[in-house]
C-alpha cells in the first residue's frame, strides 16, 4: 500500500447538524485503496498540523470518498469554510481498518456523537447482518440514522436525554441486543468512556471488539511517534501508535 | 545542472537535504511516498541503548506556524533497531545517520561502540533533546559536559560525530567550540526550542509533559540566526535545521553557513517538502548560473 | 461583570492589558485610534539617559507569524521625554510605566533618579535590549549583573521597579530570582529571541543590524513555558508577553502564572487587539462565572 | 485628524501592466479625509506585517480611494488575489502628503515606475498648471499616462530603453524641463537614485522640492520607530520616521 497526498476536489457538501458537516470528495486513488475505518489526514489553511477524519464511506464506483466531521476548534472551522467545487488537501489512506469477516456474519457497529461516521461503510459491508446502535447527546444532534436504516441494517438510537429513541447511552442498547441473540464481532468508535463499557460488556458476553481511537496527531503515517496509546501486548503495556498501529484496535489490548 | 553533492566530514550526500531526526522514523513510512535514494541522508530517531516507551500522550500541540511536541525518545534500543531496521535502511542509497542519546556518559559511548562495526555513516549526538528528564538537554547547555561526551564517545567510535546543539542557551557559540575542541567532526543546530501551550478549557497544558519542543517554520530566523554565529566561529562544518518549508529557506540557511540543512516538521504537513526543495535549489543555482552548490554556503555578506 | 482590576507591585491596573514597551511609541499614536484610559497601562518606549538615534535600517524583517525588529533604543533621551512627552501622558488615566535602559550602571541609576520626582508609576528595567552594543541583554544574561543592576538602582528610586528578562538565557528563573533577592518587585517577560533573516537575492541581512529581536505569535509558546516557570519559582507579581494576539492568549498567559499581559508587536497588524482582548476576558470571565481575574492567574495545573 | 482601520469593499480591479493592479475600494472615511501623497498600511492575508501602499486617487464624491501597486513578494501576491466585492482590511491614511500649492503655481510631478501612481492626486490638483514626467523601463510596463493626460497635464513619457517616448531617465527630461521655463515646485517619487538626481537637479534650478520615500514598516503611524530614514534638521543628522515625519520630505533634507 502507498500513502497520496494531493488536492482533491470536493463534489458535495451538506450541515447534518449545526456544526456537523458531511463532504464528497472526488479522490479516485484513495477510494480505490481506502477500507472501511481508515483515515484520511487534511491540511486545513494556516494550520500547521493536518487534521486526521475517518472515512465514512467509499464509493468505489463514484471514486469518491465521504467525510463527515464536527467543528470542535480553528481547524475544523476553516475545513468548514470549503465549498463544491474547492479543494481538499488530502493524505491518505491511513491507519489500520475495522477487520471484514464474510458478510453474513452477525455484526454489531456502535457509534457515539462524532464516532458514528466511520461506522457507516463497515455497517455497508454486513447490510441487514449488521446491528447499528448509534447515540447521541440529544435529538437535534441525531445524523447518519437514515443511511444505516437504508443499508438494510437493524437501526437502534440511544440520546442521552432521551429526547428520541432510548433514554440513555448506548452501552443499554448493547446489553439488550446481546440479550437477544449472538454476534460475532462488535466495531465501536466514540468517546473514551463509552468505548471502555463496549468493551467491558462485549468481554462479559464473549464477542470480540474492534475500537477506533483518537490521539493527536503530527504525521498520521508512524514516523513521528506523537499519537502514542496505552496498549497490552505479549502482556507488556507499551505504547502503539494511532495512526499506525490503530486506529483501530483489539480491545482488549487497549488500557482504558 | 548544478553540482549538488556536498561532503560532511568525510561523508559525501547526493545533495544537501537530510529529514531530520525524529520527523521520519527510520525511514519506512515515507519510503512509502517516494524512494529515499532522492534525500542526500536521513537522520533516524534518536536511539537510545535500551528500548524506551517515552512520555505518555498527549505529545503534540499545535502553536502559531509550529509545533510542540514531546515524545521523549520513544525506541526500541539500538540492538532491535539494528536487528529490524538496519537490514531496511543498508539497501537504501543515502547517507544514514543516527541519532544517539543517552541517559549517562556510559550509554552514549556504548551507542557508539555498537554501532561502530554497522554500516552506520556518521553519528548524530543528541545532547539536546528538551524531553527526556536525565541526560539529553542537560549535557547540552554547559560547554564541559557537552565536550566531556564527546570526547568520551570518541574512543568508541570510528564514525564521523556530528553533535546537536540546543538552542536553548545562552551562549551556543561557546558550546559549539567546546565540542569542536573534544573532537566533534560536524555541528548540527538547532534542536527545539522549550515551549508550553495550556489547553483554557481544561485549565491543563496540552502536553502530558507540561513542556515541549518548538519547531517549524516559526524558529526559523533563530536557528538562521544561531547558524551564522556558529559557523562564523567554528572551522567543523555546520548542519542547519529549525523550519524549513521551502526551497528559499533552506537557500538562506546555507547562505547563512550550513553545509546542508535538515527538515523536520515540514514533513507533517507536506511529506514532500524535502523533494521540492532539492528541485527548488537545484532550478535557482540554474538560473542563477551557480555550477557548484558548495558556492553558495555561508555566502551572506553581514553589514 | 467580572472585577478586571489587577495590582502589581502595589500599582493598581484597571484591567490587567497594557500595550508592550516599544510597540506603542510614548502613547501619542494609538490615542488616535482609541482614548489610552481603556488599557491596564502603557509601557513607554525604552529610555536612556541621553538621546539615541538607533541602528540604520532596514530596522524590520517579516518571520513566518512574526517579525523582528532592531531599532536600537532610539530615543529622545529622559529629558526631552519629560519635557515633551511626559504632559501629555500625564492626562491619561492609565498606569504609565518608564522602561529604562543604559550602557552603564550609572546610566541605568540616573534615569531612575531623575524620574523618581515624575508621574511615572513604575519602572520597567530593560536588560534584555538584543539590538544595542553596549548594556543591554549583556547585563540580563548572568544573575550577577542582572542582580546588580536593580540593588544599585533601588538606592535611586522609590518607584516600584519591574525587571524585563531576556528570552536569550539557559535559565531564566535563576536571573528572575538574583532580580527578585536585589529587590525586583516584579518581573516582566519575555524580550525578544535573538533572530536572523536573509534576503537571498541581494545575500544581504535584512535588518541593517544583521540580527534582531523576534516577536509576534511564533514566539507565544516560549514565552508560556517562561511565564510558567519564573511564576512558580518567583514570589514577585510577574507580567507575561510574547506573542499575544486574542483574549485566548491572554488567558493561557494568566493561567500560566501572568498577573497582567502585554501587548506588542499583535498592534502593528491590528491596533486594536488590546482592546478586543480586555473584552473577550470579559466576557470569557462572565460566562465562567468567575467573579474576579485574579482567580484565574496561575491556575494551570501541570500534570 | 484620526486613523481609520476596517474592512471597506473593493468595487472596480484592473491589471495595468503585468504584475500591476489598480483597485478602486469604497472607503468614504479615508476618501473624506485624506490627502495626495499620504498612504495606506493593507493587511494581507496570511502575513504579519502590513503593506503601505500610496493613494493614487482619492475621489471624495464616490467616497472612494485607488491604489496601484505592483507585485513584488508574498503580500503583494496576495492581495492580488483579491477580487471586487472582497473587502480590504485597510489603516490610514498615513503620513505626510505632498504639500498643494495655489493650483495656478507651476508645479512638476516626477515618477519613476510603481512611483508614478502616487503623483497622480497631486498632478490632478494642478491640472494643466503641472507638467508630469514618468519613467519606466519599457514600454510594456507604461502605466497611467492617459491619466496624466486627462488631467490636463503636459505629460512627458521615458523609458530606460527607448521603447516608448524619450530614450532614457525622467532626469533628462526635467533638465530640459526647466530649460524651458521656471516651476514653483517638484514634486517626486520613485527609487533612491532617481529622487536623488532630481533634488540635485532642482537644487541647481533653485526649484524646492518634495519627495516620497519608501522604507520597511511595522505599525505605520509613528509608534514602533522601524522605518527610520536619514535627514537632515536644524544642521545634525538624524533619524526621522518615514511614516510620520513623511512619506513626503523636503528634498534637501533628505541624506541620500
Ligand atoms: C483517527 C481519527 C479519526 C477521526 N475521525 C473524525 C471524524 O470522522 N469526524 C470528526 O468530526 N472528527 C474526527 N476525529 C477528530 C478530529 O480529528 C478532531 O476533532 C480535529 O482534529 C479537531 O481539530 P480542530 O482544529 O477543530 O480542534 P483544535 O482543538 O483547535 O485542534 C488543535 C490540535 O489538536 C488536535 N485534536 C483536537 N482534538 C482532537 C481529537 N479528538 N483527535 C485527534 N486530534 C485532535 C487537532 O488535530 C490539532 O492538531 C478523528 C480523530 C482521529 C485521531
Ligand atoms: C509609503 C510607501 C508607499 C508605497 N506605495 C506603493 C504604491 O503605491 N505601489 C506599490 O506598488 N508599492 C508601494 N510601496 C512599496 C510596497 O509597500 C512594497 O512593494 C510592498 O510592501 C512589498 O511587499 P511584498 O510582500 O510584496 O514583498 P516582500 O519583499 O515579500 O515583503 C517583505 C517585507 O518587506 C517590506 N517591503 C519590501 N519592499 C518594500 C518597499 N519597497 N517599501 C516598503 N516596504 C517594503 C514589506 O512591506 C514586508 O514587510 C510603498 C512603500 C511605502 C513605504
Ligand atoms: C516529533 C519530533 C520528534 C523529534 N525527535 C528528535 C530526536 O529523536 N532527536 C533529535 O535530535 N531531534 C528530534 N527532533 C528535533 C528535530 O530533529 C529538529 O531538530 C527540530 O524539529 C527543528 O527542525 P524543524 O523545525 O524542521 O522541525 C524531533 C522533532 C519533532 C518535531
Ligand atoms: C519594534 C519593537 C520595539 C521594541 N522596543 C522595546 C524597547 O524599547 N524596550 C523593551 O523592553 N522592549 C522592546 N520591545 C520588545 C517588546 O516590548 C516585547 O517584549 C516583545 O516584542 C514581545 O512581545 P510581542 O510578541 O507581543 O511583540 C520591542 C519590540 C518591538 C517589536
Ligand atoms: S502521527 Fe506521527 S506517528 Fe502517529
Ligand atoms: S512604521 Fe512604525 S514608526 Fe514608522
Amino acid at each position: 500500500m502507498s500513502y497520496i497526498q494531493s488536492l482533491f476536489p470536493i463534489t458535495a457538501k451538506k450541515e447534518l447538524a449545526p456544526g456537523i458537516f458531511d463532504y464528497t470528495v472526488y479522490c479516485p486513488p484513495i477510494a480505490s485503496q481506502a477500507a472501511a475505518g481508515q483515515f484520511v489526514h487534511i491540511r486545513a489553511d494556516g494550520f500547521t498540523l493536518r487534521r486526521p477524519i475517518s472515512l465514512c464511506q467509499i464509493d468505489r464506483q463514484r471514486q469518491t470518498i465521504r467525510l463527515v466531521f464536527e467543528v470542535r476548534g480553528g481547524g475544523t472551522q476553516e475545513m468548514s469554510h470549503l465549498s463544491v467545487g474547492d479543494s481538499m488537501d488530502i493524505l491518505g489512506p491511513l491507519g489500520n481498518g475495522f477487520p471484514l469477516l464474510s458478510p453474513e456474519n452477525k455484526v454489531i457497529v456502535v457509534g457515539g456523537g462524532i464516532g458514528v461516521p466511520p461506522m457507516v461503510e463497515t455497517a455497508a459491508h454486513y447490510g441487514k447482518n449488521a446491528t447499528a446502535i448509534i447515540g447521541f447527546r440529544n435529538s437535534q444532534a441525531v445524523i447518519l440514522k437514515s443511511d444505516f436504516e437504508s443499508l438494510g441494517c437493524d437501526t437502534r438510537l440511544a440520546t442521552d436525554d432521551g429526547s428520541a429513541g432510548y433514554h440513555g447511552f448506548v452501552s443499554g442498547l448493547l446489553k439488550e441486543r446481546l440479550e437477544q441473540g449472538p454476534a460475532d464481532l462488535i466495531c465501536a468508535c466514540g468517546p473514551m468512556p463509552m468505548l471502555k463499557s463496549v468493551v467491558s460488556i462485549a468481554q462479559q458476553a464473549n464477542v470480540p471488539t474492534k475500537v477506533s481511537l483518537e490521539e493527536r496527531m503530527g504525521c498520521g503515517v508512524g514516523a513521528c511517534l506523537v499519537c502514542a496509546c496505552r496498549t497490552v501486548r505479549d502482556g507488556k503495556e507499551i505504547f502503539t501508535h494511532v495512526c499506525k498501529d490503530g486506529p483501530v484496535f483489539d480491545g482488549d489490548e487497549v488500557v482504558f | 545542472m548544478a553540482k549538488l553533492g556536498v561532503n560532511i566530514a568525510g561523508v559525501s550526500f547526493k545533495n544537501p537535504v537530510i529529514t531530520a531526526s525524529g520527523c521520519c522514523g527510520f525511514g519506512r513510512e515515507y519510503d512509502k511516498m517516494y524512494p529515499m535514494e532522492k534525500l542526500g541522508g536521513i537522520s533516524l530517531k534518536g536511539m537510545t541503548i535500551r528500548e524506551r516507551q517515552g512520555n505518555p500522550p498527549p505529545r503534540i500541540a499545535e502553536t502559531p506556524k509550529g509545533m510542540l511536541n514531546s515524545v521523549g525518545l520513544q525506541n526500541p534500543g539500538v540492538e532491535a533497531f539494528l536487528q529490524n531496521d538496519m537490514p531496511f535502511l543498508e539497501k537504501r542509497d543515502t547517507v544514514l545517520i543516527a541519532n544517539v542519546a543517552g541517559s549517562t556518559l556510559e550509554d552514549y559511548c556504548a551507542i557508539a561502540e555498537r554501532l561502530d562495526s554497522s554500516k552506520i555513516d556518521m553519528l548524530e549526538v543528541n545532547i539536546s533533546c528538551p524531553n527526556v528528564k536525565e541526560g539529553g538537554v542537560a549535557f547540552g547547555t554547559s560547554c564541559a559536559s557537552a565536550g566531556n561526551v564527546v570526547s568520551h564517545m570518541r574512543r568508541y567510535t570510528t564514525k564521523p560525530m556530528m553533535v546537536k546543539l540546543s538552542p536553548n542557551v545562552t551562549d551556543i557559540v561557546s558550546i559549539a567550540k567546546a565540542v569542536q575542541d573534544a573532537g566533534a567532526d560536524a555541528v548540527s543546530l538547532i534542536n527545539t526550542l522549550l515551549g508550553m501551550r495550556i489547553d483554557i478549557a481544561t485549565r491543563r497544558p496540552i502536553l502530558h509533559n507540561n513542556v515541549g519542543g518548538l519547531s517549524g517554520p516559526a524558529v526559523f530566523p533563530v536557528a538562521v540566526r544561531m547558524v551564522w554565529q556558529v559557523a562564523s566561529q567554528v572551522s567543523i562544518p555546520v548542519v542547519g535545521m529549525g523550519g524549513i518549508e521551502k526551497w528559499q529557506d533552506a537557500v538562506e540557511m546555507m547562505m547563512a553557513g550550513a553545509r546542508a540543512v535538515q527538515i523536520g516538521a515540514a514533513l507533517f504537513y507536506d511529506p514532500y517538502v524535502p523533494l521540492k526543495v532539492i528541485e527548488g535549489i537545484d532550478q535557482w543555482l540554474d538560473q542563477q548560473g551557480v555550477r557548484d552548490i558548495n558556492e553558495i554556503v555561508g555566502t551572506v555578506k553581514p553589514w
